[in-house]
């Protein structure tokens, strides 16, 4: 199975990458982008047919090492 | 395999002839494989085919020296056992495709370069040429290099201690990167790139190969024109933590007795470090690509001995010593497999899958490259650079906003915005961090120093390569004495155009005899160095740009200095006299914008004289500061003694005399052969003294107080104050220039 | 004294901390690869900066699971000094043995520069030997430097005194412009609610000797010296 | 509209950080993970109402600022 997980800041912590970026963004011109947050996607590949227990071991790994909770958030997706 | 056309011939940037000396060689065409091999050996970066000759006149001997050019860098004798290893690298073609990954990379490179000679790296200086800031392209490559910098090096626990940056539009299509590092080894226990001892084991370490810059050596001996971008696949992306692990474990291999030989994995892959490890013993190397660690399935042995891929190394152990070495790669975490022999027939021997798919002889590949005796000759618009009318360059009104617009100019500006961002500390070495005229970094275990600058005037050699390049190398001694250190070696790396064109290797040649003659004259080595050519696209060429790695030996840590002004109430004194030297000089640049004019005039009898005052005076303990005075002048480089110490900002009070000179020669020519210095009044006739015994011209121009620096210029009852700035002006003009340029926009 | 320096893939103050604690205080040092997972014999243990596995992930993220980091908290749950510098604060906070986590550097560039601390409780083993808000000269390094926390668990560092370093101007004044970083309430080091855990991210290691110009982190590892001298004296660890 | 954007190296170029992570989890007993590639997710709000113009316009950013083409891909979706 193929896990996609999105790790992003936790909403009102303050993300200065991503105001970085808008900032950058408007002095390139695009004067109509706000609230620009970044966040970190990661791909990975998991030898396990059993779709639960995939989950189960994908929602393990991004509490252990692939999230910091206390300042991030985490999805995934889980496909064949 | 696609059958060996002409095109494919000329793809791979081989002449006819070249091919034709390929065939001879191998006494048979080449396959596709032993074709890619030859082009990156041959190609400019590799094989020096259009310097070698030239190269030679430069001297490498001398009584310090441990390792000359040759090796992967030079070593020279600081004593108490040990030696100083250093050599300078460009990474220009990729950083101006990927700036970011092409500067980390440069980095990389240098440091494994250091690393594999025995020594351990303790200081690295980056010299950098971009294109003016008020170009977005300018500010993003700039931004780019300076943050891959200092991703490789902080990374890697070096710490980046100075450089030099200069803006100049001529670079903007073709910026320069140079990465100057240096290490140091115990001298009985430096390591050589040989492939000695018929039977040995080839092990290769570090990361897989991927197909990462694929033709990285003859892209960077090739000019860019728009299709360039379009080579882009070929960017190598750097791990500085594998090159961390790959550093620990060469060091721990070199503690034991289990290394012949030992190369990394530059430019040209595993082709150029197997088959001059081979050719340096005179030995041959059976090597087995199936043995080789792969990141990608399907990778061609054309891929596999072209690859580019970063932080790889190639080592020779001696014969049953293979599991020690394979345990200690292991220990940190590195890829390792033995991937072949030495053998005594003198051949690279390539097998895939048990076929051999390259036979060819090492020395030939490494060694027997074309040379080339270019023709030169001094470009047509030279005469016009060097001619210039100054009657019809008005002398200055308002110096107060001259000097001003010096200090702000990107090139004179705090580079603060820059090291910063580099861990200049780490290691706990550094004595005199950036800011100063050159870095000093304590010898652990010892009582030494040593101090390092990168230089080099790059208009003066455009306007006479000779003459730029004998002041490149006065500059860098002079920044290192003024720092207390005796100049013992240099490295250089010489960022040229296109040496098929005539006028070009003029400049180069002219360049290399104008460093030969005052590296002589000073009894400094050149034990390392690099070469960078076609550095020029749609035919417009950078200036010349020899630059300069110069080290220097502080034997009682103790007595060293900084430029910067120490304390109310001391005397200042001018070493070295001002000429009429405006040629070339920032101020015509930033005031006039003429880059014009013959560069400034230089005795290296003066100079030499002038070095030995103010090494003495260090070392008698009579000084408070020094400082070279270079780009900008007198007046800048008296602004730079009063705000550029971290603490305080100290205003001076200062008279220069006139004589014949302008007022804007005196104040910004740049006459070479001058340092501004203090010292407590009570020195002061010590330090006539010794300056008039050296024979060093030299005057009390004034002392340090209040908070303004006040500069008066005239002569005996008719003089005029000219500049008057509170120190916290001209501080924030100087100090925050680059930022302001920079912050993201 | 026998302090022990843990070695990570990556770290690169290692050798620094190392210098200091046997070259210039004449203490004895063991250096502790990753992988080793006993601690026994050592006084204190140091987890140094650097970039452990090339910080990838997050800064300490992958550090915090190297076998010897059982053996570290055990260490500090039986009371042993545990001194996190820089990058070895930030694995400290990812290993849960002090609260909080690192963002980004408010300016997003690695700073390398000096800065100054004032210390805010000078009753710890690590500051003892410090005036109570003294301000010490130490420089920074580092990327990821800005430290954040919940309300809730600020409120309690505060209330528990586990505040132990502050960025201040050079003379001792609260402003935003001295923090390098954008750091929570400024704050530079952390202590744990015991005390014997301590994080900070300037490197005093940097700043113990005066031929590299200033030696205002010695008071740090002179009072872990000390402090554990006392301690031995009346029989605990 | 709210445009996510997730940008990744494309196949071929060195991952060090997927490397480092496989390794990582791998020591952390996940053995059957592999091929660890960590990217860029970004998102954010574009006051445009025209889905071709907000099209365009995303595509733009990427090209000029959020993905580095050199070595990185990008893709996106937009949402109302
Ligand atoms: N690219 C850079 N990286 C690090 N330090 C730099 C860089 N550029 C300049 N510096 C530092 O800024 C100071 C001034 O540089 P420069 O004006 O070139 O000195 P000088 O004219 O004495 O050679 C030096 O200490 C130098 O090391
Ligand atoms: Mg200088």
């Amino acid at each position: 199975m193929k896990a996609k997980i999105h790790v992003t800041l936790k909403r009102g912590i303050l993300d200065p990458q991503g105001k970085a970026i808008e900032h950058a963004l408007e002095s390139l011109g695009f004067k109509n982008a706000a609230n620009v947050r970044v966040g970190k996607y990661m791909e990975l590949d998991l030898m396990e047919q059993d779709k639960a227990k995939a989950e189960a071991q994908v929602k393990s790994m991004c509490e252990k090492l692939l999230a910091n909770t206390i300042i991030e958030e985490y999805r995934y997706e889980l496909s064949a | 395999m696609p059958p060996i056309t002409k095109d494919l011939v000329a793809q791979h940037n081989l002449t006819d002839e070249e091919y034709q000396k390929i065939v001879e060689i191998l006494g048979r065409g080449p396959n596709l494989t032993e074709l890619g091999m030859f082009s990156v050996m041959w190609s400019e970066h590799c094989s020096y085919k259009s310097s070698r000759l030239h190269l030679k006149k430069l001297p490498t001997t001398g009584p310090r020296v441990v390792q000359g050019p040759g090796e992967n860098a030079g070593a020279i004798d600081i004593g108490d056992g040990l030696c100083v290893v250093f050599k300078m690298e460009s990474h220009n073609h990729p950083s101006f495709i990927e700036p970011y990954q092409g500067a980390a990379t440069g980095v990389g490179g240098i440091l494994r370069d250091i690393f594999t000679m025995g020594a351990r790296p303790i200081a690295l200086l980056d010299s950098l040429r971009f294109g003016e800031l008020h170009s977005s392209k300018n500010r993003h490559l700039m931004r780019g290099v300076v943050s891959g910098i200092a991703g490789y090096g902080n990374c890697m626990g070096v710490p980046t201690v100075g450089g030099e940056i200069v803006f100049n539009d001529i670079y903007a299509l073709n910026p320069l990167v140079n990465v100057f590092c240096l290490g140091v080894a115990h001298k009985d226990k430096i390591f050589r790139g040989t492939a000695a001892g018929v039977g040995n084991p080839v092990i290769y370490f570090g990361s897989k190969t991927g197909r990462d810059g694929i033709h990285g050596a003859t892209m960077a001996s090739d000019s860019f024109d728009d299709e360039s971008e379009q080579k882009r696949p070929t960017v190598q992306v750097g791990d500085p933590f594998t090159e961390k692990l790959l550093l620990e474990a060469c060091l721990e291999l070199m503690e034991r007795d289990v290394l012949v030989g030992i190369q990394d994995m530059g430019a040209a892959g595993l082709t150029s470090s197997s088959c001059e490890m081979a050719s340096r013993a005179g030995n041959g190397i059976d090597l087995d690509l199936a043995k080789v660690p792969r990141r990608e399935p399907g990778m061609t042995p054309y891929e596999i001995m072209l690859s580019e891929s970063q932080e790889r190394m190639l080592m020779v152990a001696k014969a049953g010593k293979e599991e020690e070495c394979l345990a200690i790669c292991r220990k940190w975490d590195l890829d390792v497999a033995v991937i072949g022999k030495v053998t005594a027939d003198g051949i690279l021997r390539v097998k895939d899958e048990g076929k051999v798919v390259a036979e060819i002889p090492a020395k030939a590949l490494a060694d027997e490259g074309p040379r080339y005796e270019r023709p030169y000759q001094p470009p047509s618009y030279q005469d016009m650079l060097t001619n210039l009318n100054y009657d019809a360059v008005p002398d200055v009104k308002d110096a107060n906003a001259a000097l001003l617009a010096l200090l702000e100019s990107p090139t004179i500006a705090s580079k603060r915005w820059v090291y910063e961002q580099y861990d200049h500390m780490v290691r706990t070495n550094t004595m005199v961090r950036p800011g100063s005229d050159a870095a000093v970094v304590r010898i652990k275990g010892t009582n030494k120093a040593v101090a390092m600058t990168v230089d080099c005037n790059s208009r003066y050699c455009l306007l006479h390569p000779y003459e730029g390049a004998r002041l490149a190398v006065a500059e860098a001694a002079r920044n290192l004495v003024c720092s207390g250190a005796v100049p013992i070696g240099l490295t250089d790396c010489l960022n040229f155009g296109n040496p098929e064109r005539p006028d070009i290797m003029w400049q180069f040649v002219m360049a290399i005899e104008g460093m030969k003659d005052a590296c002589e004259h000073f009894q400094i080595p050149i034990v390392s160095g690099n070469v960078s050519f076609y550095n020029e696209t749609n035919g417009l060429s950078i200036y010349p740009t020899p630059m300069l790695g110069m080290v220097g030996l502080i034997e009682h840590s103790e007595r060293t200095t900084t430029q910067w002004f120490k304390e109310e109430g001391d005397e200042v004194f001018l070493l070295g006299t001002s000429r009429e030297d405006l040629g070339g000089a920032e101020y015509l640049k930033v005031v006039h914008a003429r880059e014009q004019g013959s560069p400034p005039y230089l005795s290296l009898d003066k100079e030499k004289a002038l070095h030995e005052c103010v090494l003495s005076l260090i070392h008698e303990g009579l000084l408070q500061s020094a400082h070279d005075c270079s780009e900008g002048g007198l007046a800048v480089t008296l602004a730079e003694c009063c705000m550029s110490g971290a603490e305080q900002a100290l205003g001076a009070v200062i008279r220069l005399t006139r004589g014949r000179l302008r007022k804007d020669a005196i104040l910004f020519g740049e006459s070479q052969s001058r340092v501004v210095i203090s010292a407590k009044p009570v020195h002061r006739q010590a330090i006539l003294d010794r300056a008039t015994q050296s024979g060093v011209p030299v005057e009390v121009i004034g002392s340090i107080s209040g908070n303004r620096l006040v500069l008066y210029v005239g002569d005996e009852g008719s003089t005029e104050k000219v500049i008057d700035q509170p120190v916290a002006t001209l501080r924030a003009r100087w100090a925050f220039s680059l930022e302001r340029t920079l912050r993201e926009s | 004294m026998n302090i022990g320096v843990v070695v990570f893939p990556g770290s690169n103050c290692d050798h620094d901390c190392q210098h200091v604690f046997r070259d210039v205080l004449a203490q004895d040092v063991t250096m502790i690869w990753h992988k080793e997972t006993s601690v026994s014999g050592l006084d204190a243990i140091i987890l140094p900066g650097g970039f452990s596995y090339g910080d990838y992930l997050r800064t300490g993220a992958i550090a915090r699971f190297s076998p010897i980091m059982q053996a570290v908290k055990r260490f500090a749950s039986e009371g042993g000094l545990v001194l996190g510098i820089c990058n070895g604060f930030q694995i400290l906070l990812e290993a849960g043995l002090l609260p909080g986590a690192m963002l980004r550097n408010r300016s997003l560039h690695f700073i390398c520069r000096e800065t100054y601390v004032k210390v805010e409780n000078a009753a710890t083993p690590f500051t003892h030997l410090c005036n109570p808000g003294q301000v010490l000269k130490i420089p920074v390094a580092h990327a990821d430097g800005n430290y954040y926390t919940d309300p809730v668990t600020l409120a309690g560092l505060q209330a528990n005194a586990q505040v132990v370093f502050r960025y201040c101007a050079a003379d001792g004044s609260m402003t935003p412009e001295s923090c390098p970083n954008g750091s929570l309430d400024n704050i530079a080091g952390i202590r744990n609610a015991e005390g014997n855990v301590l994080g900070l991210m300037p490197h005093p290691e940097r700043c113990a000797e005066m031929v590299i110009g200033n030696e205002d982190g010695r008071a740090i590892f002179l009072s872990m010296i000390a402090s554990w001298e006392r301690n031995k004296s009346v029989g605990v660890r």
